[in-house]
C-alpha cells in the first residue's frame, strides 16, 4: 500500500529545474511523476496540502524528522505553480501551507541563537507533528477500507423461514376496559335513544344463551331436563325465567306433542319444524 | 474452493431460490462449469443437509435453504410481533353480548349506535369468549351471540352475574373489586347446555 | 433436537445478529438454557463452521452467520446493485473520528489539513456509521462525531478494540498482515463521498 499514489515512473534523483515562469505544459520537471494528463486528477489524487507533502518526502525516502526544508519546498512550490499555471482551482490550504513552508525555510536561514538546538525550538517541528499525525490517520483509514465489508466481501446469509409456524400472540384484556366501555354505550344511548336499559339478572341472559346453546345439537328438549334440581331453588327459577324469556322473544316454542305428553322445548325455525 | 462450496456459498447468499442455470451464471463463460456438475453438486449438498437444522429444498424457481418446521417452537419467537391491542369498539361490542345475550349484530349496533365489523365479530369468535347459540327467525335468520364459558374463564368469573349490574352505571367508577368480592349466589350454568 | 441445533437454526434463520439474551429468550422462562450453555454451543457451532463457506462471526450487535469474503468473487455476481464505493477523504474522516472520537469536524479537518464537506459527514451519517453524541461547548457548540454500532457490523467488527492500531511514531511500515492483503486501494475520481 505504500505505493498508492506512485506512478510507476522510475526513480530518479532530483534535478533542480526551475518551473514557475517557463511553460509547464512543454517543460514538465522531470522530477514530479505526474504525467500531464494526470494533472486532471491532481487535486483528487491528494488529500490536501499535508498528503500532497508527505509523498514528496515518501517518494525520496527522506526522514520525516529532518527534512530537507528547502528542498521539499522548492517541489511543492513546483506543483502548486504548475496547478496556477493550468488555471485550476486550488483549495486555499494548499497556499496556506506553500506560505507555511516558504516561513520555515527562511526561519531556518536565519542564525541559530544557541549551538545547541532543542527539537521544540526547530522551525519545522510543528509540520513534522502535523505531518506525522496525519500519517497515521491516512494509514489508518487505508486499513479501514481493507476491512472485510459487509455486502462487498462478505454477505448475509437467507435461509426460507417459511415453513416455521408463527403462532399469534393475542392481545391480553382487562375487564376493566370492557366494563367501561358499556359504560361509554350506555352514556350514549341515555342520549341519544329512548333505549331503557334497565337491570336484568344477568344469570337470566347467561342461561339463555345456554338453552339456546343445547338446542343447537338438538332441535328440541324435555322441559323438565332444563330444569336442573341439583342446582336448588334459584337455579331453577333461573332456567324458568329464561325459557320464559326465550319464548317471549320468540326464540324457542313450548308444545306438548299431545295432551298428558312431555313439555318440550323446541328451537324455532326449519329444524323446530320438522321435529316430528 | 471447490465447486460445491461455491454452489453452497451462492444458496446461503441469495434472497430468491437459484435455478441450475442462475447458478451457471456466477462464473465467467469460460469457467462455466457444465450443468451435470451442478447438479451434481446440488445433490451432494441435499444430502449433506438431511439431517441438519437447515435443509437444501428444491421449489418451483429453483433450489433454496430452509429452516426445518421442527424448529418453529424457538425460531418462531424471531418473529413474533407484539400483540396488538383492541379497539374500544370490540370492548363494546362484547360488553353489549355480555348484558344482553343472546343478541344479533344487528342489536348490538341499534344499542352501539354504530356499525359492528365483522372483523370484530370474528375476533370474538377465535378467542372462544363469544359463540352463535342460535339464529333469530328474522329475514336472514340473524345469529344470535352469547358469551361463552372461555368468557368467563378468561375473566376469572364464575358466572355472569358476578358482573357489575347495569343499576350501579352512571357512576364514575366501576365497583369492579366490590363485584367480584361478592361471590354470586347464583349457581353457575355448568351442568345445563 | 438439541441445544446447538436450536441456536444453529436460529442464527441462520434470523434477519439480524443475535446477541446470547436473544438467544435466551426463544426459550420458555423454565425451559431456557444458562447463558454459559448458549455460549458453549456459539463456540462449538464456530468451530464446526471453521472449513465453511459460511462462517459464524461475532459482530458488535451479536453472532451471525455470513458468507466468507473468499466467496465473495462468485457470490456478488447475485446482486445488481454493486457496492458503493467510498473515496478516501471519506475513509480519512471515518478513520479521525473511529479512533479519536467524540471528535468535532473542526478538529478533523486540523487533522487532515483540509475540509471536511459536508457531503462526507451526511454520507457518514446516512450510512449510519457515525453519529452525534454531544456538542462541544465552544462557540457554534460543534457537534461531537462517534462510530455507530452499525460501523463495527458492518466492517466485521465486535468492538473499537478489534480496529488496527495507529501506526506508532518512527515505523515505517504498517503491519498489513493484520488486514486484507489483496484489496487494492488506489483512489478513482467516481468515488462517493
Amino acid at each position: 500500500m505504500a505505493g498508492m499514489t506512485q506512478p510507476p515512473a522510475a526513480e530518479a534523483t532530483p534535478t533542480p529545474v526551475a518551473v514557475v515562469n517557463g511553460n509547464p505544459l512543454v517543460k514538465l520537471p522531470e522530477d514530479l511523476y505526474i504525467p500531464p494528463e494526470a494533472l486532471e486528477v491532481f487535486l483528487e489524487t491528494f488529500e490536501g496540502p499535508l498528503d500532497l507533502l508527505l509523498y514528496l518526502i515518501r517518494r525520496q525516502n527522506l526522514d520525516i524528522l529532518d527534512v530537507p526544508i528547502a528542498e521539499v519546498t522548492r517541489q511543492y512550490i513546483a506543483y502548486i505553480d504548475m496547478m496556477q499555471e493550468m488555471k485550476m482551482e486550488l483549495a486555499a490550504e494548499y497556499l496556506l501551507m506553500a506560505a507555511i513552508l516558504a516561513e520555515i525555510k527562511s526561519r531556518m536561514l536565519l542564525p541559530k541563537p544557541e549551538i545547541t538546538v532543542d527539537q521544540e525550538d526547530d522551525p519545522r517541528a510543528e509540520l513534522v507533528r502535523r505531518l506525522q499525525e496525519y500519517e497515521r490517520f491516512k494509514n489508518a483509514a487505508q486499513c479501514i477500507d481493507q476491512l472485510p465489508r459487509w455486502e462487498r466481501d462478505v454477505f448475509g446469509v437467507t435461509v426460507d423461514v417459511s415453513r416455521i409456524e408463527i403462532p399469534r400472540i393475542l392481545p391480553t384484556v382487562d375487564l376493566k376496559d370492557v366494563l367501561s366501555a358499556f359504560q361509554d354505550v350506555l352514556k350514549r344511548a341515555e342520549q341519544v335513544t329512548h333505549h331503557q336499559i334497565q337491570r336484568e339478572q344477568l344469570s337470566v341472559r347467561e342461561r339463555m344463551s345456554a338453552v339456546l346453546s343445547r338446542l343447537m345439537h338438538a332441535a328440541s328438549v324435555e322441559f323438565r331436563q332444563l330444569l336442573d334440581g341439583r342446582e336448588g331453588r334459584q337455579g331453577v327459577i333461573v332456567s324458568f325465567l329464561a325459557i320464559l324469556e326465550l319464548a317471549r322473544e320468540n326464540l324457542v316454542e313450548i308444545v306438548q306433542e299431545e295432551p298428558l305428553a312431555e313439555l318440550l322445548v323446541r328451537r324455532r325455525g326449519e329444524g323446530g319444524v320438522q321435529f316430528p | 474452493m471447490n465447486l460445491k462450496e461455491i454452489v453452497e456459498a451462492a444458496l446461503f447468499a441469495s434472497p430468491r431460490p437459484l435455478t441450475v442455470e442462475d447458478l451457471g451464471h456466477l462464473f465467467d463463460d469460460n469457467e462455466r462449469p457444465a450443468a451435470e456438475a451442478l447438479s451434481t453438486a446440488l445433490a451432494e449438498l441435499t444430502r449433506d443437509y438431511e439431517n441438519r437444522p437447515v435443509q437444501l429444498q428444491p421449489v418451483a424457481s429453483g433450489y433454496r435453504f430452509q429452516v426445518r418446521a421442527a424448529f418453529s417452537p424457538w425460531v418462531s419467537r424471531l418473529f413474533q410481533e407484539k400483540p396488538a391491542r383492541y379497539s374500544r369498539a370490540l370492548f363494546e361490542t362484547l360488553a353489549i353480548i355480555a348484558y344482553r345475550q343472546p343478541v344479533t349484530r344487528g342489536e348490538i349496533e341499534e344499542i352501539r349506535g354504530v356499525t359492528v365489523t365483522s372483523n370484530i365479530i370474528r375476533t370474538l369468535l377465535e378467542r372462544d369468549w363469544v359463540s352463535v347459540v342460535g339464529h333469530r327467525e328474522l329475514p336472514g335468520r340473524p345469529a344470535l351471540y352469547a358469551t361463552t364459558r372461555e368468557f368467563l374463564n378468561y375473566f376469572n368469573l364464575q358466572s355472569l352475574d358476578q358482573l357489575p349490574p347495569l343499576m350501579t352505571f352512571g357512576q364514575d367508577e366501576w365497583p369492579v373489586s366490590a363485584t367480584l368480592a361478592d361471590a354470586s349466589t347464583v349457581p353457575s350454568p355448568e351442568d345445563v347446555g
